[in-house]
C-alpha cells in the first residue's frame, strides 16, 4: 500500500470537482490538492449535459424571478437561503467559465445568447451549442492544467473515506490500472461523484454515475437528504435512455402523443400556445415533473404510440428548419440520426421519460460541509438544499460551479487549520478494507454482478417509478434487502489486478444497492405527493405542507437498512402556494 | 513518464516546407499541361509544334526571353524539384529509413544542385551566340 | 497540473507493439497517401527530361535533335505518361487540401479555381506552342 | 440474428503477447459495438476490460478499433458490418489490457500545448464575442478527447513524442480564439519538430474523427502560422 500525503481531496473529476479543485488552488497556492477520479475528468458524467446553465442576464430579469422559479419548481422544498445564495452567485460564475474560454453561444452584438428552459420565466439559460456540459467540463479540465499544485490521480476508484473522532483524515483508493492500493491523507475531502441515476434501469446517465460518492458518506454516518426525489427527464430515447435536452423545447420543439395532439394542454400546462412561439412555464415549457407525470396519464389512456416495444410520444422539431437546428440543436440531430434512424429536420423523434437526475443527495450546509469535520460535498452528489423536490433544468450546471467553488475554497481553508488525526484509526481502517476487499474474491457462483444490478435497477424502475404507491415501494424494498444479502454472497471470480471491472463493479453495485435502498425507504416514508414524488395512495395524492414541508434524511444503521427522520425546511421569504403553470401562472402575475 | 521538454528547438522547416508548397503549386499548375505536351503529345506527333525547333528556340533566347525563361526553369524545374525532395525525406522516415541529417542534407542538397545545374544550363543557353 | 508520481515497479507492463515499416499496405487510405507522396519519382524522371533538353539545347543542334530521339522512344513516352497522370493525381490532392489549410473561401471554389489555372495554363502552352 | 465478435485479448499477468477470442452476440438492427461488448462482459465473460461510459458519443471512452479502423464503440453499429468483426485496442498506444489502451501520452501532449486561455486582464464582465469570431474556432473546440485521431496517424505511430493531432488542435482552437492572448506562449512547442511539423497531412485523422472537426486541417493551419512565426522570428534580435 502506497501512502501519498497531500492537502485537499478531491473525489471525482466532473464539473463539481474540478471547480473546487482550482478554487482550492486558487485560494491558496501552498495546498496540495489531490484530484482523484475513477474515470479521466474528461469522460465524467458532466460531459454529457446539453441544454445550458441558468444565471440572471437581461435587464427585465431578477434574481428575486430567478429565486421564485427555483422555490416554485421545487414545490417548496428547496431551502431558500441557499437558494439566495445560489441565484446571487449564478452570474459571476458563468462570468469567470467564459473568461476561462468557454465557447458560450453569442448574439450578433457579441454578449451571450440566453435561451428559454423549463419552470423559468424568463431567458436566463447560458449554452453552448447543444453541448454545454461538454464545453463547460473541457473548459475546467484545460483550465486545471493551469496549476501545478493539482495533482491528478486518474482512474483512481475510492473504496473508502478515512475517519477518525468525526473528522476526516483521507481516503483509501484503488489504482484501476495496477490493482494497487493507495492510502491518501488529507486533511480535507470533498466529494463530488456525481449522482445514481445508473440505479434505474432505463436512465439518461453514463455508466459510472453509480451513487458512489453519496454511500461513501452515507456508510459513515452522513445523511442523505431528500433521496426519493429522482427526476424523470421527460425526454429520453427509447430503450437507450439517451438524452434529448430540454433545449430542444426551449427552441420550440413541441409534445405530440400517437394522435399527433399536444397533450400538455390536458394536465394544467395549456393552453397551447402556436407553433414556433413558446412562451415560458407554458405547455412544452413546464417543469420536467409534470412533463413526466403527463406522460404516465397518456400511457394510462392508451395515447402513447410504440417504438420497438416501447410507449413513446413525439419531440416535433421539424418546423425549426435545417438552420436553426445546425446552429442550436446539431448534437441533437446526430443523436437522432445515430441512434433512432430520424432525422429530426423532416421525422418526429420517439422519445420516453427517463431517470435523469438525483435531487437528493449528502446533506450540507450552504457552506457544502457535511456532518464530518473536514468533508465537504458538491453537485449531484450533494444535497446542499437548492432543489428540493424536483430540479428546473440548467440550475444544475450552475450548480456545480457556485457549489463546487465553495466546496473547494471552505476545504483548503479547513486544511490550513485542521489538526492532525490519530494514525492509528487510520490504519485499522485500512486495515479492515484491505480484508474486506480479499474477501470479495472466490468461485463465482449462481448469481453475478451483472444479474443482481439488473434485478435491481428494474426493482428501481417498478417500485419507484414517476408515480409510486405503497406495495409497490413496500416489494421494491423488500427485493433491495433481499438483493443487499444475496450480495454478501456475491463472489468476484476474476483475481487479476490491472483493470479488474468485476471488482469495479462488485463495488459500485455494493453503493449503489445502499444508495437504492435509501431513495425507496425515503419515498415510502414520505406520505404525501410533492415535485417528482407522486403517490397514487388514497389521501396521499397532493402536497401535505402541515406534515411533509420537511426534507427527508436518510441514515444509515448497524445492519445496513435506511432509518428516516426529518428536517425543517429554510423558509425565508416564499411561503409555499400552488405550483402554477401554463395560464394560471399567468394571471397570478 | 518522461520530462516535458517545455522550450523544443525551432525547427528549419518551415524553408523547406515553404520550398514544398510552391513547388507543389507548380507541380499542379504548370506541370500538367506541360508534361501532356512535351512528353506525351509532342513525341507522338501529334502536334506540330513549330516553336519546338532548334533555331526558333535559340531566337526566343536571343530576343530577350531571359526573365520569362529564369521563371520558367524555376517554376517547372527548380521549385518541384524541392517538392520532391522534401517528399522523399519524409517518406523515407515514413518507410523507417531512419537516414538522419545525412538523408536530410542528401534530399534538399541534390535538390539545390540540381536546380543550380538548370539555371547553370539557362545561362549557357542564353549566353550562346546565335548560329 | 502534475501529472501523478506513482511507484508501479511492480505491475505488470503494458504491451507496445511496433508499426512495421509496411504500416502503409495496411489501409487503403494508408496506400493512397503513399501514392501521393510518391507521384513526384515520375515527376523527377519527368523534370530529368526537361534538364536533358536545356542541356541539349545548350549545346548544339545535333544534340537537340538527339533529345527529340530520347523524348520519342516507348518507354519514355510511357513515364512521361504516367508522369502526367500523377501530376493529375497530384494537383486532385494538393487543391483539395488547400483551402484546408487556407481557408479563404468556400472550399469547392478554391477547388474550382486552382483546377481552371491549371486548364489556362495548359490551353496558353497549347496556343504558344502548339498553334504556331 | 448472431454475429461472432473476435476481440484481441491481453492480460498482462499472463500474457507475453495478445491473442484473439471469439464471442457470439445476439444482434439487431441497433446493436452498437459496445452494446455488443457488454452484453459479453455481462453473459459470456466478466474478465474483459474495456472503457465506456456515456453511450452517447460524447464522452470519448470507449474508443476501439473495429476491422482495423479506429472508431467509437457506441457509435459504430454491428448492422454496418459482416457476421465476422475484429475489435483491437487503440493502435499506436500502448495496451494496458484487453480494449484499454494507455493514454497518459495523449494526455501529457494536451497539457503541452498550454491548453487554456491566456489572458492577463481581469474583470468581472464576459468578453464580447462575434459569432463569426466564435466560428472562427468554434469547430476545434469540439474534441472529445477519444483518441481514434493518433491511432489514424502513422507519424504519431512512428514517433510517440509527436504532439499529434489533438493536442495541435487545440492548440489552434486557442490560437484562433478572439480572447486569447497566449499565442506566443504556444508556439515554441508547435515550432519544434514534434509540434506541428511533425505532421505530413496524411489526413486519416479527420476522416475518423468522429465529431468532424479536421484536426488535419487544424495541424496545417498551425504549419502556416509556424512559418509566419519563423519569419517574424528572423527580423527580430
Amino acid at each position: 500500500m502506497q501512502i501519498i500525503q497531500t492537502d485537499v481531496v478531491i473525489i471525482g473529476g466532473g464539473g463539481a470537482g474540478l471547480r473546487a479543485a482550482i478554487a482550492a488552488a486558487e485560494a491558496d497556492p501552498e495546498c496540495r490538492i489531490a484530484l482523484l477520479s475513477k474515470v479521466y475528468p474528461m469522460r465524467s458524467h458532466t460531459v454529457a449535459a446539453e441544454g445550458g446553465a441558468a444565471a440572471v442576464t437581461l435587464p427585465e430579469d431578477s434574481l428575486e424571478q430567478h429565486f421564485q422559479d427555483t422555490v416554485a419548481g421545487s414545490d417548496w422544498l428547496a431551502d431558500q437561503d441557499v437558494v439566495d445564495y445560489f441565484v446571487s452567485h449564478a452570474y459571476q460564475e458563468l462570468v469567470q467559465l467564459e473568461r476561462w474560454g468557454c465557447p458560450w453561444s453569442r448574439k450578433a452584438d457579441g454578449t451571450v445568447q440566453v435561451r428559454r428552459f423549463g419552470g423559468m420565466k424568463t431567458e436566463r439559460t447560458w449554452f453552448a451549442a447543444d453541448k454545454t456540459g461538454f464545453h463547460i467540463l473541457h473548459t475546467l479540465f484545460q483550465t486545471s492544467l493551469k496549476y501545478p499544485n493539482i495533482q491528478r490521480f486518474d482512474e483512481f476508484f475510492v473504496l473508502d473515506l478515512l475517519v477518525a473522532e468525526q473528522q476526516v483524515a483521507g481516503v483509501l483508493a484503488m489504482q484501476l490500472s495496477t490493482g494497487e492500493l493507495f492510502h491518501i491523507q488529507a486533511k480535507s475531502v470533498v466529494l463530488a461523484t456525481g449522482g445514481a441515476g445508473r440505479v434505474f434501469h432505463y436512465n439518461t446517465n453514463g455508466g459510472i454515475v453509480t451513487g458512489d460518492g453519496m454511500a461513501l458518506a452515507y456508510r459513515h454516518g452522513v445523511a442523505l437528504r431528500d433521496m426519493e426525489f429522482v427526476q424523470y427527464h421527460p425526454t429520453g430515447l427509447p430503450g437507450s435512455g439517451i438524452l434529448i435536452t430540454e433545449a430542444c423545447r426551449g427552441e420550440s420543439g413541441v409534445l405530440l402523443n400517437k394522435d399527433g395532439y399536444r397533450y400538455l394542454q390536458d394536465y394544467g400546462l395549456g393552453p397551447e400556445t402556436p407553433l414556433g412561439q413558446p412562451e415560458n412555464k407554458c405547455m412544452e415549457l413546464g417543469p420536467r415533473d409534470k412533463l413526466s407525470q403527463a406522460f404516465w396519464h397518456e400511457q394510462q389512456k392508451g395515447r402513447t404510440g410504440d417504438y420497438q416495444g416501447h410507449a413513446v410520444v413525439y419531440l416535433d422539431l421539424r418546423h425549426l428548419g435545417c438552420d436553426k437546428l445546425n446552429e442550436r440543436l446539431p448534437f441533437i440531430c446526430d443523436l437522432a440520426k445515430s441512434y433512432v434512424n430520424v432525422d429530426p429536420q423532416h421525422q418526429l423523434i420517439p422519445i420516453r421519460p427517463a431517470v435523469h437526475y438525483t435531487m437528493g443527495g449528502i446533506q450540507t450546509d450552504v457552506q457544502c460541509h457535511t456532518a464530518i469535520q473536514g468533508l465537504y460535498a458538491a453537485g449531484e452528489c450533494a444535497s446542499v438544499g437548492l432543489h428540493g423536490a424536483n430540479r428546473l433544468g440548467s440550475n444544475s450546471l450552475t450548480e456545480l460551479l457556485v457549489f463546487g467553488k465553495v466546496a473547494g475554497m471552505e476545504a483548503a481553508r479547513h486544511a490550513r487549520q485542521s489538526r492532525a488525526v490519530p494514525e492509528a484509526a487510520l490504519k485499522a481502517q485500512c486495515q479492515e478494507q484491505l480484508q474486506q476487499l480479499q474477501a470479495r474474491f472466490g468461485e463465482r457462483q449462481k448469481d453475478t454482478v451483472a444479474g443482481l444490478r439488473r434485478e435491481m435497477t428494474m426493482a428501481m424502475e417498478q417500485g419507484c417509478g414517476i408515480y409510486r404507491d405503497a406495495a409497490g415501494m413496500q416489494q421494491c424494498l423488500d427485493t433491495l434487502q433481499a438483493l443487499k444479502q444475496r450480495y454478501q454472497q456475491l463472489k468476484v471470480g476474476d483475481r487479476s489486478k490491472v483493470f479488474n471491472y468485476e471488482l469495479l463493479q462488485h463495488y459500485e453495485l455494493g453503493f449503489g444497492l445502499d444508495v437504492a435502498e435509501a431513495m425507496c425507504a425515503s419515498a415510502l416514508a414520505r406520505r404525501e405527493s410533492r415535485g417528482s414524488h407522486q403517490r397514487l395512495d388514497a389521501g396521499m395524492n397532493s402536497r401535505n405542507d402541515s406534515d411533509y414541508l420537511q426534507h427527508s434524511l436518510a441514515s444509515y444503521q448497524a445492519d445496513g437498512s435506511a432509518r428516516i427522520s426529518y428536517q425543517q425546511v429554510n423558509i425565508t421569504k416564499s411561503a409555499p402556494a400552488a405550483r402554477l403553470y401554463g395560464a394560471a401562472q399567468s394571471k397570478e402575475a | 513518464m518522461k520530462p516535458v521538454n517545455t522550450q523544443p528547438k525551432r525547427s528549419d522547416e518551415p524553408i523547406w516546407w515553404a520550398l514544398f508548397s510552391a513547388g507543389g503549386v507548380c507541380f499542379a499548375v504548370f506541370l500538367p499541361g506541360l508534361m501532356l505536351l512535351l512528353g506525351v503529345l509532342w513525341p507522338l506527333g501529334f502536334l506540330e509544334l513549330s516553336p519546338l525547333n532548334y533555331a526558333s528556340l535559340q531566337q526566343l533566347a536571343a530576343f530577350g526571353y531571359g526573365i520569362p525563361a529564369l521563371a520558367l526553369v524555376g517554376a517547372c524545374i527548380c521549385l518541384p524539384l524541392f517538392h520532391a525532395a522534401h517528399r522523399i525525406h519524409h517518406g523515407m522516415h515514413d518507410l523507417k529509413l531512419n537516414t538522419g541529417l545525412a538523408g536530410k542534407l542528401l534530399c534538399y542538397g541534390l535538390a539545390a544542385l540540381l536546380s543550380a545545374t538548370a539555371l547553370a544550363l539557362l545561362w549557357c543557353v542564353l549566353k550562346q551566340p546565335l548560329v | 497540473m502534475t501529472e501523478q508520481k506513482v511507484n508501479s515497479s511492480s505491475t505488470p507492463k503494458p504491451y507496445h507493439s511496433e508499426l512495421s515499416a509496411f504500416w502503409w499496405l495496411k489501409h487503403r487510405y494508408y496506400l493512397l497517401y503513399m501514392l501521393r507522396e510518391a507521384t513526384v519519382l515520375p515527376l523527377l524522371f519527368f523534370l530529368g527530361c526537361l534538364m536533358y533538353g536545356l542541356y541539349s539545347l545548350s549545346q548544339s543542334e545535333q544534340h537537340w535533335l538527339g533529345f527529340v530521339a530520347f523524348m520519342q522512344q516507348g518507354w519514355v513516352i510511357a513515364l512521361n505518361l504516367l508522369a502526367f497522370v500523377a501530376s493529375l493525381f497530384h494537383a486532385k490532392t494538393f487543391f483539395e487540401l488547400f483551402p484546408r489549410v487556407m481557408p479563404l473561401a468556400p472550399a469547392a471554389l478554391m477547388i474550382a479555381g486552382q483546377w481552371l489555372a491549371t486548364l489556362g495554363v495548359a490551353t496558353v502552352l497549347f496556343l504558344m506552342l502548339g498553334a504556331g | 440474428m448472431e454475429k461472432t465478435l473476435s476481440i484481441v485479448r491481453y492480460n498482462p499477468e499472463l500474457d507475453s503477447q495478445p491473442h484473439s477470442q471469439s464471442y457470439q452476440v445476439p444482434v439487431d438492427n441497433s446493436t452498437s459495438v459496445l452494446d455488443a461488448l457488454l452484453y459479453i462482459q455481462e453473459q459470456l465473460d466478466p474478465t474483459l476490460a474495456f472503457r465506456w461510459s456515456c453511450r452517447m458519443a460524447i464522452c470519448g471512452s470507449c474508443s476501439v478499433m473495429v476491422n482495423g479502423i479506429p472508431k467509437l464503440g457506441c457509435k459504430t453499429f454491428l448492422r454496418d458490418y459482416g457476421d465476422e468483426v475484429l475489435l483491437e485496442p487503440l493502435a499506436h498506444f500502448a495496451t494496458e489490457k484487453d480494449l484499454v489502451p494507455d493514454i497518459n501520452v495523449f494526455l501529457q501532449h494536451l497539457q503541452q500545448v498550454k491548453p487554456y486561455l491566456i489572458n492577463p486582464e481581469q474583470s468581472e464582465q464576459p468578453h464580447k464575442q462575434s459569432p463569426q469570431q466564435l466560428a472562427k474556432y468554434r469547430k476545434f473546440a469540439n474534441c472529445i478527447n477519444c483518441g481514434l485521431c493518433y491511432s489514424a496517424c502513422p507519424q504519431f505511430g512512428l514517433n510517440p513524442e509527436f504532439l499529434g493531432p489533438a493536442a495541435l488542435t487545440l492548440a489552434q482552437r486557442y490560437n484562433l480564439d478572439s480572447r486569447d492572448q497566449g499565442k506566443a506562449e504556444r508556439m515554441p512547442e508547435l515550432n519544434g519538430k514534434n509540434g506541428v511539423w511533425g505532421c505530413t497531412f496524411v489526413g486519416f485523422c479527420s476522416d475518423v474523427c468522429p465529431k468532424h472537426l479536421d484536426p488535419a486541417a487544424a495541424v496545417n493551419q498551425g504549419k502556416v502560422a509556424s512559418a509566419t512565426d519563423f519569419v517574424i522570428s528572423m527580423f527580430k534580435p
